[in-house]
């Protein structure tokens, strides 16, 4: 299947050249080959879908396209003209724009320069022309159908305000190539039709774009080819109308998707966790559920909607302004993680490098973080100990690593994960939360930790996993949380668990 | 199922280490450094007559040994993400207080807790304005630098505290065993002790876990700001322990004592392989390091380079040394392409 | 070279020194066999003129003359010269007994201040009237001590009065502010001693960018070179400074003398030194070179050019 | 209006106004416009080495090594003065910028290229730039007389009513104003310092607009060194010890993020001012010398406490009404 797509361009009918080609593209991370000799093709006119799972190399190769990284192999033809990407500005020079998954932009900077950064409107004497820079992005936001002031600061959005400025800033560059990565992700339903609208009409311009997605109705919406990556993989490509949903998921996935979730089922105890009326200032409220032993609870919602504050909050990294919460049937007040802790109530946050590792520490350290004094003696290290625990969990988990003390940092990403878990599981925790644990990491992994979070629920442990992946939420859930801007959209059992329930209690529209 | 979950029957052993631990050490920052040393202490043997003695070496260890006590402290402090700039204006306090104390009769012991009582509380103050306050370490420590100092001058004016009893001179200027000095032998041990609590202890590992990742610290349970605030006061009380050693050495007070030793012990723990940005270094870095600016100013004052001078050389000590590792893994990253 | 000798000044950099210096190779020369090691701190410490000690100290030096910054903390390290047989002597900014043989005044104290209060009242009007002092730091020994003599000199010029004293740190920026606000908050002063020459310097600077020439008068004490210039603009008209060179080459004497066991340095000995014929010491240990010499427009291009 | 109150920079305005106040009851005169206009010339060079300062702050770096810079361009050009009378003034000047920028450019490379830790960098070139000074005169001093009238004269020249020294503080603060306002390379430090990320994703070299930051700082410093030995007339090597620390102080107070990619060119001169106000009045109302430095760093924690105060972390602000509640001004649009 590789082997076809070796040329690129054969599998598209259409009588138009490409604007763009990338061929045999090659990306390795520490650890990862994040893509493996990929080709693609962009052609004028045509929103072309890049279907894969978390983890699948999309993103990285939209930062190659956009001159963030420099590929290892490979080359990149624009107007059938070989084209290195320097830099980002390189990229931008060519024509290429891109609204990233996650919104990089500037806390302190207004709107309109987030909008305008690196591209702002020139007066005669080649100064920034704030005012025309300002009416510019205020026309581009109308467009979109928001009225955001250009001039305030980005850091007093809200985070889909903050989607819409990072949408705004891609189409205010004259580009002929967009490039648009989840850019659905956070945004209600009236927001995303405002958006496709303006697909459609970037489309009539002739422009070419790769749209980036994981919800199915959306890229039947509005794409006309697609190309399917797995594990750094292109590995199907075709006319999206004319193929099956199906077919495009077995492409994805390489196997039928129904027992892809080792779900296990359990007899379900009693209340561990209740939740009642937690609020927090700016972030949620009036959260209510219990969480029983041997469950697990799902938190579903777009990106934004509050889940992970409500459980780092549950963590004791944040403060709720009001609630109450019990553990066991005790009160318990959380004020740091050390309390939650102690209490049995762990959290795996969901950006491992920023908040789950010190990834230049090796690993053994990280793992045995939150149970030195269980490894030390009277305050001071015992090596054997912590190798000892650290070797325990690493079996347990099929970590892959050189050595028990090579940085964290060299792992791949779903052995980082298992390196959190792990830590965590150390601590012999009652309620551990999951957030996003299976977000950016191999397909491989990725099966061993659903096998994983199915074991300790049969264990007894009680597990809340926060993920925005429906089939995951569907496959692992007994019961699903639905948030939707910070209040909560719903609380839906097992049985009653579809696709269709869930976003509509996310989007709060159908 | 087309994805194999695990296989027991594949279950491999991870090793504990890489490498033989001679391997380990010979690469590390420590070795390159004491080999600079090593040059160091050779080209002085050459270069001057007098530089191969013992007492002489025994009086060149009082250039460096106060320095590196408060480097050890602040050592881990950096390790942490923090810094502390305020560390010579709080020698000046101290000494002003004991200078004080002595005035009105308190014996030596009593001096010796005054000065690194004053110590700890500006430690603290310190540790309150960063850990609870939240504020930057860097802009809160030049502040109380000028309020510490600033303290002393209000107290001492143009005036000077003499008149310490004569066994509180055993600090600063006594020898334990033939030409080790007090401040030598202290040194030597506070070393040891500094090594143990960062590389042997529960409270190292966390600060060095601090320094890596503040969020993954926090969120892994440790108590962030009490560990920051504890080290800030540590660094106070190694600068209160300074304080006494330089007060007995000199033998008065005046509120200029130890003006600009905060960019020299920030020096010695860079110097000693100390990242800047927190998170890695060892304790023996810094001691060889203290030993490199010792030997370094005390073989250019035998060839009667002015001080000046020489501290073009530890500037540029200071960048090439940190500048030759990174250099050098281009090399390597580049010749591996 | 036989005898080997340290001139330590408070730092490097400060033309006073050099010009000492200049004095103290002239009075090697002439004795034969002297090598003076000419040395000092970066900045005006004595934590750094300690390092320095020490470093004499290990060459094995046979005398050190210092000039000190601060005249108690070097002591240690000078007792430990001494017991090592190293001879010890203070010149211009003394040390305390204990830590000297003796010490060589540049003048004595009461001399100097003498002649500030003098140059004060020379240049008022009548010789009455408000002056003010812009010192160097809050610690400077010297600066300190003839302060100390101006104020109890006073009542021996009836009519000058004593305003404030400031201090500018030996920091251009600092005494040119302190010397601003001075005249700010003081209209009535007429007359600025500084007893430094960063502080005659700034002084005269601002009298000169305030357009006060021949309203307010700077005076004080100052090295020729460097006080050219505020001459010329009429801010001062005449200043005093002993002779750096004479007292480097006396020091140096002194120093040498000591060494050979010609002369022990007891107080009511007197010692040779070369041109500047014998030096008698104090009942106190102390020894006074010369009276200060006045220096105006008349002979400031003369001067100018030596030191 | 009621943005423009909540502006630190207001607040800081209103502050040094009412601290003038104060002291102009306990000296007549403090706060004539000729006083004021004196203590602006007198903080001139200080604002020139606090915007240098905060460039370079703005892009997460610091520059330790302004003062020692200044103290050795200055150096140079003095000598080049003494050695050279008829040297044109302007090229003296001209030679003070290029000597600071080669300096910053030092600075700057080495962060740029070897990613060594500003802090780092500059720590080391301060001691080696002042050493250098050291080395470059051999320890001599050049003095009032050595120096041409026309080298001493032009910066006290009054034109319109003002010394050309505050004349050039004014410049420069335009010149910055404009530099880091209206060109690519003004915002790109903004951008660089305030998300690194970001800023590759814009297309802006980190790097580059560091080490463009360092040459800027090190260009303002030679044309400070050169106000600086032209005022005090006089050159050694200890001119401006210190001064590193009081660039920083004036952009801590003036609300510079040390941090990276926060603050004003107001913000600047205003915290210059401020301690230059400070600076300037404990003098003349009669507060003791000995009180001075711990006023100033009581009032530099007090700064720092203050601007903490205000920037407290928001949160992300979920709440849809919440959003709406905290940012009023897109309300009104
Ligand atoms: N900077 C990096 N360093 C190391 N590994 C990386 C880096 N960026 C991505 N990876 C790894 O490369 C692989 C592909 O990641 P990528 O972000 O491209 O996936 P994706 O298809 O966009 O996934 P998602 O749907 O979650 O956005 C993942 O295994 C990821 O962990
Ligand atoms: N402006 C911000 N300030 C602080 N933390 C932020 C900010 N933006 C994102 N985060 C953190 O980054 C992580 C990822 O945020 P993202 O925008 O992807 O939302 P999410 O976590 O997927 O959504 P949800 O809140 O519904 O879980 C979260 O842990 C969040 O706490
Ligand atoms: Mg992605
Ligand atoms: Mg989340």
């Amino acid at each position: 299947m590789n082997t076809a797509l070796q040329q690129p361009v054969a599998g598209f009918k259409t009588a138009d050249a490409a604007i763009l080609e990338m061929r045999g593209i090659s990306q390795i991370f520490p650890g990862v080959k994040a893509l493996d000799n990929v080709s693609i093709a962009l052609y004028p006119g045509k929103v072309t879908a890049l279907i894969g799972e978390n983890g699948a190399g999309k993103s990285t190769l939209v930062k190659i396209l956009t001159g963030i990284y420099r590929p290892n192999e490979g080359e990149i033809i624009v107007d059938g003209k070989l084209i290195t990407f320097a830099n980002a500005q390189a990229a931008i020079d060519v024509g290429v724009t891109a609204i990233h998954q996650e919104t990089v932009l500037f806390d302190e900077l207004t709107v309109g320069e987030n909008i305008f950064l690196g591209h702002a409107p020139r007066t005669r004497f080649r100064t920034i022309d704030w005012k025309l820079m300002n009416s510019r992005s205020k026309e581009l936001l109308h467009s979109l159908e928001s009225n955001i002031d250009p001039t305030i600061r980005l850091k007093d959005l809200s985070i889909a305000q903050r989607h819409l400025v990072a949408i705004a800033r891609a189409l205010s560059i004259e580009a002929r190539i967009v490039i648009m990565d989840e850019p659905t992700a956070a945004l209600s339903r009236k927001e995303i039709d405002d958006l496709f609208r303006i697909v459609e009409g970037l489309k009539a311009q002739g422009k070419a774009i790769l749209f980036i997605s994981h919800k199915f109705d959306e890229l039947y919406e509005i794409a006309d080819n697609f190309v399917v990556f797995r594990d750094g993989r292109a590995v199907g490509h075709g006319q999206l109308k004319e193929t099956p949903q199906d077919d495009i998921v077995r492409l994805m996935v390489g196997r039928d998707v129904e027992n892809a979730f080792p779900k296990i089922d359990v007899a379900i105890g009693g209340p561990v966790l209740q939740v009642e009326k937690y609020c927090h200032r700016t972030e949620f409220r009036d959260i209510s559920f219990t969480l029983r032993k041997g469950e697990i609870l799902g938190v579903y919602g777009l990106i934004g909607a509050g889940r992970s504050e409500l459980c780092q909050s549950l963590f004791g990294i944040t403060k709720p302004a009001s609630g109450k919460l019990r553990l066991e049937g005790q009160e318990l007040a959380i004020h740091s993680p050390l309390d939650a802790i102690g209490a049995g109530i762990v959290y795996v946050p969901e950006e491992r490098g920023r908040h789950g590792l010190a990834l230049p520490m090796p690993i053994y350290q990280n793992m045995t973080l939150p149970s030195l004094a269980r490894t030390s003696r009277k305050g001071f290290l015992k090596a054997a100990n912590e190798f000892a625990l650290a070797r325990k969990y690493a079996e347990r988990l099929d970590l892959r690593a050189a050595a028990l003390s090579v940085p964290v940092g060299t792992l791949s990403g779903g052995n980082q994960q298992k390196v959190v878990i792990g830590k965590w599981l150390a601590t012999k925790p009652k309620v551990i939360i999951l957030d996003e644990p299976t977000k950016g990491i191999d397909i491989g992994s990725k099966a061993a930790v659903h096998g994983f979070i199915s074991e300790l629920a049969a264990e007894g442990l009680s597990i809340i996993m926060i993920s925005s992946e429906l089939p995951e939420i569907i496959g692992m859930s007994d019961r699903v949380l639905v948030m939707k801007e910070g209040l909560m959209a719903g609380l839906f059992e097992r049985k009653d668990l579809t696709p269709e329930t869930l976003v509509r209690a996310a989007t709060g529209n159908a | 199922m087309s994805t194999v979950v695990s296989t027991p029957s594949e279950k491999r052993v991870i090793p504990d280490r890489l490498g033989t631990p001679f391997k380990r050490i010979m690469s590390s920052w420590e070795v390159l450094l004491f080999g600079v040393a090593v040059l160091i202490f050779i080209f002085n043997s050459l270069a001057s007559p007098y530089f191969l003695d013992a007492w002489n070496l025994s009086d060149a260890t009082f250039n460096f040994t106060e320095k590196a006590m408060i480097a050890f402290a602040m050592a881990l402090l950096v390790i942490a993400g923090e810094i502390d700039l305020s560390v010579a204006a709080i020698i000046a306090l101290a000494s002003t207080a004991m200078g004080a104390a002595a005035q009105v009769g308190v014996g030596a012991p009593g001096l010796v807790l005054i000065g690194i009582g004053v110590g700890l509380l500006c430690g603290m103050f310190n540790g309150f304005l960063v850990s609870v306050m939240k504020l930057p370490s860097i802009v809160v420590t030049i502040g109380t630098m000028s309020l510490f100092r600033g303290i002393s001058y209000i107290v001492l004016g143009d005036q000077a505290y003499g008149g310490y009893p004569e066994d509180f001179a055993f600090f600063g200027q006594g020898y334990v065993f033939w030409v080790f000095s007090f401040e030598f032998v202290l040194f030597i041990a506070l070393a040891i002790a500094f090594a143990i609590l960062l590389h042997a202890t529960n409270f190292g590992r966390q600060v060095y876990t601090i320094g890596n990742n503040d969020f993954a610290a926090r969120f892994s349970g440790i108590p962030v700001e009490r560990v920051k605030f504890i080290l800030f006061v540590l660094t106070g009380v190694m600068s209160g322990v300074a304080a006494v050693c330089l007060t007995s050495r000199l033998g008065s007070t005046r509120p200029s004592i130890a003006q600009g030793w905060e960019l020299e012990v920030v020096t010695m723990v860079v110097l000693g392989g100390v990242s800047i940005l927190g998170g890695s270094g060892k304790i023996g870095g810094v001691v060889i390091a203290a030993f490199v600016m010792g030997l370094v100013t005390f073989g250019l004052g035998l060839l009667n380079v002015p001080g000046i001078v020489m501290s073009i050389f530890i500037g540029l000590l200071l960048i090439i040394t940190i500048a030759i590792p990174i250099i050098a893994r281009r090399i390597k990253a580049l010749s591996s392409k | 070279k036989d005898v080997k000798i340290g001139l330590v000044v408070k730092s490097l950099g400060n033309g006073f020194f050099e010009a000492a210096n200049k004095g103290a190779q002239e009075a090697a020369k002439e004795l034969g066999g002297v090598e003076v090691i000419y040395t000092g701190p970066t900045s005006t410490t004595a934590e750094g003129q300690i390092e320095v000690i020490n470093s004499l100290i290990a060459q094995g030096v046979d005398a050190i003359a210092i000039s000190a910054n601060d005249p108690d903390a070097v002591i240690p390290a000078l007792k430990k010269a001494k017991q090592r047989g190293i001879k010890v002597i203070s010149w211009d900014s003394g040390v305390n007994k204990d830590g000297r043989i003796l010490q060589l005044n540049p003048s004595s104290n009461e001399l100097i201040g003498k002649m500030c209060l003098t140059l004060a009242k020379d240049h008022l009007e009548g010789g009455k009237g408000d002056f003010a002092i812009l010192s160097a730091t809050t610690t400077s020994t010297n600066q300190n001590i003839w302060i100390d003599q101006m104020k109890k000199q006073l009542k021996d010029f009836p009519g000058l009065n004593l305003v404030t004293t400031v201090y500018g740190d030996d920091l251009s920026d600092k005494s040119y502010r302190e010397a601003e606000a001075l005249l700010k908050s003081n209209p009535n002063v007429k007359v600025i001693v500084a007893p430094t020459t960063v502080g005659v310097l700034a002084a005269s600077k601002v009298v000169e960018d305030k357009g006060l020439v021949g309203k307010v008068y700077v005076t004080g004490l100052g090295l020729p070179s460097e006080m050219a210039g505020a001459i010329k603009s009429g801010a001062t008209k005449e200043f005093a400074i002993w002779n750096p060179i004479d007292l480097g080459y006396s020091a140096t004497q002194i120093a040498y003398h000591l060494v050979k066991g010609d002369a022990t340095g007891k107080p009511g000995t007197e010692i040779e030194a070369g041109r500047m014929g014998k030096i008698k010491i104090g009942d106190n240990g102390e020894a006074a070179m010369a009276d200060p010499f006045v220096y105006n427009a008349s002979n400031i291009d003369q001067f100018s050019k030596v030191f | 209006m009621s943005r423009l109150l909540k502006k630190r920079e207001t607040l800081l305005f209103v502050i040094i106004a009412v601290m003038v106040a104060i002291f102009a009851t306990r000296a007549q005169d403090f706060a004539t416009p000729g006083n004021l206009a004196a203590i602006f010339n007198d903080t001139s060079i200080l604002i020139i080495l606090a915007l240098a300062q905060m460039t370079v702050i703005l892009t997460k770096s610091i520059d330790l090594s302004v003062a020692a810079n200044l103290a050795f361009t200055g150096m140079a050009i003095a000598m080049m003065n003494a050695a050279y009378p008829d040297l044109p003034l302007i090229v003296l000047i001209l030679a003070a910028i290029l000597i600071g920028a080669f300096l910053g450019a030092i600075n700057g490379f080495l962060v740029w290229a070897l990613e060594i830790p500003p802090i780092v960098v500059t720590l080391g070139t301060l001691t080696i730039y002042r050493g250098m000074a050291f080395v470059l005169s051999g320890g001599e001093w050049v003095n009032a007389h050595q120096m041409t009238p026309i080298f001493l004269n032009v910066p006290r020249t009054v034109i319109l009513g003002m010394p050309v020294l505050s004349w050039a503080a004014i410049i420069i603060v335009a010149i910055i104003y404009m530099l880091l306002k209206y060109t690519q390379f003004g915002r790109s430090t903004y951008a660089a310092g305030g998300n690194a990320t970001a800023a590759v994703y814009a297309g802006i070299d980190v790097g580059w607009t560091k080490f463009l930051a360092f040459v800027l700082s090190g260009a303002l410093a030679g044309l400070a060194s050169y106000l600086w030995v032209s005022r005090y007339a006089v050159a050694y090597v200890d001119i401006a010890s210190g001064f590193e620390l009081d660039s920083v102080a004036a952009c801590v107070i003036g609300g510079i993020s040390i941090a990276g990619g926060v603050g004003s060119v107001i913000g600047t001169v205003l915290g210059a001012l401020f301690l230059g106000v400070i600076k300037n009045a404990l003098p003349v109302i009669g507060i003791s010398p000995f009180t001075q430095m711990a006023i100033s760093g009581t009032v530099i924690i007090l700064a720092v406490v203050f601007n903490a105060r205000r920037e407290r972390n928001r949160g992300r602000i979920i709440l849809r009404d919440k959003a709406a509640a905290e940012s009023p001004a897109e309300v009104a649009a």
